[in-house]
């Protein structure tokens, strides 16, 4: 009988995984991620420049090179929230019916981490800012239970969604500021127009708490920080075009500016080192180091790509380590373990290349990866 | 994309590398049933053998034993993305995709053992098309009015989604030819 | 007013361009095309592989090089039907609510020649066939009112919309048969998987009016035709995988079969030249030429790309020219108008190249036309 | 993608291409309304001059004047597809797209006669990206948070779609700073 349903199966019809594995056929499966994953994995970000309705994020062990599995994020795909608390992983994504056309549906996807898969989606208002993707479009808050999705109409507000009810909350008027920055339990801050921070709380429910604006502690006209900041522990490190950290702690209810300082020399500056990239810093933990992806160039270049790394130690402020890349990058990571790895990516050639941070070789590559690789993260 | 690569790789390789499966194929017998041409593949039959009958691609030479190289044995009428290229391998669909069900046959032979299996290229379905390791061989092809024989067919049929992953490469059975 | 109206453009709100046009400012418009299309403007398809959700068509004018346009066609496109009684774009598409996944909807969508924007669309049975594209998916009838498209589940069939109606007639179960060729009014016939032609015809309101099967007019397991046929007047043209043309009447209500002829004299066989290619036909009508790409090959490389397309006078059924191409070409087409050019174009490499067909002489090359070019159309 | 030459290209330009548009833009005046800031451009007043002062691309040497070049003068703050590689010119959106009402502002030197032209990139939107001529240069771009003066940002808001096609570059006014 089993034949004969091998037979149904090459007539174009259906057959059993189970029957065919009982004679010489091999048993067809389908692959699933372990419960645990090793910390050399990427997140390799794809916004499919090109066909930006459909964005993907690839998962990479950039130990092997290995291609481990394929996640279908949506239109204008920005980035992955990757709770710690919870076996899920997270996407906002734009749809239309017609791929491009039609009615807008924003929504937040519910991802199963052993499938990639999604498992739920809760829908948002149809109002997320879209355009180059940065890491701060959205973010969950310190307790992991709240996500904020950054919305732009040109009216500026944040999409407040509850990830264990798997609920829309409340949007939120924030005008004036921008993106999202975590800070603490049912608290993020935003960047605003005028170099301030604002401070947004949430109730219990996830509803909006209010919102303190700090001074500006900037200048956005002269000498402006980039969205793409990074957090290390309690403090947020913004950086300006002109190489200047200005480290915010934000362990306490209002952030506290801390002296800024310079990733340049005064021969640095001469020289016309710049930062830039669409995804120009990474920082190590438990190392304190910040990486910084660095070229030379004119005013402007603050999305150039680079061609070196440089790695400051973040307690002495020093500039330790410059890591001279094989090629362009655009985004930048680093993983967060014992023996991390440096990832580079460029957007203009689907790659990614991993280094050893500390004596800056080159250990491989890995080919193939989508089309336009617009951010790299780890879990 | 790596199309242009595969391509001109393949169209400089040239007659070298394609055995004569056609011969085989044409002997194939096809039986009418209600206006549609099935064929009646000669599957040796499954108590003949076990799985341990297998053949193992370890023992083989050079990128014929490689699942994630075009030059595989099993994918000889391959045309599409090798999943063991896209989180899958010869025999396993990626994480979070489906397998179709129903697919075209193709007939490699083995180098290892010098003897011919029926390949069952099923694709796996719902996520964006992966387009890695991209493997155009074609081996005994045939065009989509023989769609048993086709691989230029979609055959993300009967599944969830029809978006084409990519293709494995799974033995179901020894050509009864040798 | 005025001042006041663009200066709160400026605030990131809206003006009317007649407003701006009142000052030092350009009037911003939207371009439209003219009622009639030139004949060297030719219509390049790309699946898109990748993303084959946003497939996409080029207008591109292969005089000056320019590009004129793009039809967003949508999932697994395939061609387009361009009538020439009515001022309409027909393509069949298939849509999932979330890109690539959900319940799927296939539609024929309708598009206004002049913007290449939908202006209405069809649902159809939601099992319309898909994979590598090909001209044979769909066709209009003779008299242009029918629009038929190949089903495939795997069962059989094709469905029937009524153009002039907009709506969609009925699905026709067709076993063992597949693609559209159409041969008359209300008529078209596909390619059986036993050598056989099945023809089909339809009531006045595009019903299934009968169809009635041929005798095998060739060996699918000994030297199978192509797909890719072209049609000449009442002929069709199918070319088999060793390069003999059999050439069909369809004048009448059954097909006529005519003698078969060869592409490859005994020479050229010798030399292992054999047809190759997604859509490796194309004929001039008023000068009665057929077109074929060509390249040196083994058995199974009926799809493989070609560097050489031959010219043959379809009176004397002699070759008249071969063109050498500057690269390799997966499809080629001809415009049919008095100074016709020969276009050509590979999938793994997004140009359109264009050849004078007496001289061979590459006359300009239109490069960055999406990704994956899978078939070339004239209007 | 033609990204990889276009990004290249303009890390070779390097210091040289950028002329000092943003000494120009730090003197920039902002307003703050409403807890949101908006900049008082010091755009010349429309019945000063007529769109016959608008300058002659014609005129002008090399790429300079070539509205498809990168180079082309009104491009300088650009980020995407120049829509007049893509069906539009500088100042049309290719057919059947849509015009995006709301935009950020460049200030441009027209190298014909040294004036500074106020520059609206609208993005045309509603038809999958376009991937023709791929520009980017920047000049005076701000963060996300500066919208006004952000090409990041997605500008196809308040239209039927927003997914983005190209973006024009038209003059809206003159400099008042010469």
């Amino acid at each position: 009988m089993c034949v004969v349903r091998r037979l149904i199966l090459i007539m174009l019809l259906s057959c059993s995984p189970l029957c065919l594995a009982q004679g010489l056929a091999d048993r067809m499966t389908i692959a699933t991620l372990p419960p645990e994953y090793q910390p050399h994995w990427v997140w390799v970000n794809d916004i499919a420049y090109g066909h930006v309705a459909d964005g993907q994020a690839f998962l990479v062990d950039a130990d092997t090179g290995r291609f481990l599995a394929t996640l279908s994020a949506g239109g204008f795909f920005m980035k992955l929230e990757l709770p710690s608390t919870r076996n899920e992983i997270y996407a906002a994504a734009t749809f239309y019916p017609r791929v491009n056309r039609g009615e807008r549906t924003d929504v937040v996807t519910i991802f199963d981490p052993q499938t990639l898969s999604p498992v739920d989606e809760v829908i948002i208002p149809p109002r997320r800012q879209t355009g180059n993707p940065t890491l701060a479009h959205s973010a969950l808050t310190d307790e992991q239970r709240f996500m904020a999705i950054y919305n732009m109409t040109p009216a500026q507000s944040v999409s407040v969604v509850d990830m264990q009810e798997r609920k829309f909350v409340e949007e939120i008027a924030t005008p004036g500021c921008a993106l999202i920055y975590p800070t603490g339990i049912r608290r993020f801050q935003m960047l605003c127009g005028d170099g301030s921070l604002l401070t947004v709380s949430l109730n219990e429910d996830g509803s909006g708490a209010g919102q303190v604006r700090s001074k500006p502690f900037f200048d956005p006209w002269q000498d402006p920080v980039t969205e793409k900041a990074v957090r290390i522990n309690n403090q947020w490190l913004y950086v300006s075009f002109d190489g200047y950290v200005y480290p915010v702690d934000v362990a306490g209810k209002e952030p506290k500016f801390l002296p800024t300082w310079s990733l340049l020399s005064a021969e640095d500056r001469a020289e016309s080192w710049r930062i830039g990239g669409l995804q120009h810093l990474a920082v190590h933990e438990r190392r304190q180091l910040l990486f910084s992806l660095m070229h030379k160039g004119g005013i402007d270049s603050h999305k150039d790509p680079g061609n070196y790394v440089w790695v400051y130690d973040l307690r002495s402020k020093k500039r330790i380590n410059r890591i001279k890349l094989k090629g362009a990058a655009s985004a930048i990571q680093v993983t967060q373990d014992d023996q991390p790895l440096l990832l580079t990516a460029f957007i203009g050639n689907p790659k990614l290349t991993v280094y050893d941070p500390d004596s800056g070789e080159r250990l491989r590559t890995i080919k193939q990866l989508g089309s336009t690789i617009t951010g790299l993260q780890t879990n | 994309m790596k199309l242009v690569d595969r391509w001109v790789e393949r169209s400089v390789r040239g007659v070298a590398q394609r055995t004569s499966r056609r011969h085989f194929m044409s002997r194939l017998g096809v039986l009418l049933v209600g206006g549609s041409v099935l064929p009646l593949l000669p599957v040796a039959r499954s108590n003949e053998s076990s799985v341990a009958d297998l053949p193992d691609d370890a023992s083989l030479e050079g990128t014929a034993g490689d699942p994630r190289s075009c030059n595989y044995w099993r994918h000889c009428a391959i045309d599409g993305a090798p999943c063991s290229c896209c989180g899958g391998s010869q025999t396993a669909c990626p994480p979070g995709t489906e397998l179709s069900a129903i697919t075209w046959i193709g007939t490699c032979r083995n180098p290892g053992n010098g003897k011919n299996y029926i390949i069952s290229y099923n694709d796996c379905c719902g996520k964006s098309t992966c387009g890695r390791c991209m493997c155009f061989r074609s081996e005994g092809d045939k065009p989509i009015y023989v769609p048993q024989k086709s691989n230029d067919i979609n055959w993300c049929q009967g599944t969830n989604s029809n978006i084409y992953h990519c293709t494995i490469a799974a033995v179901i059975g020894q050509s009864a030819d040798e």
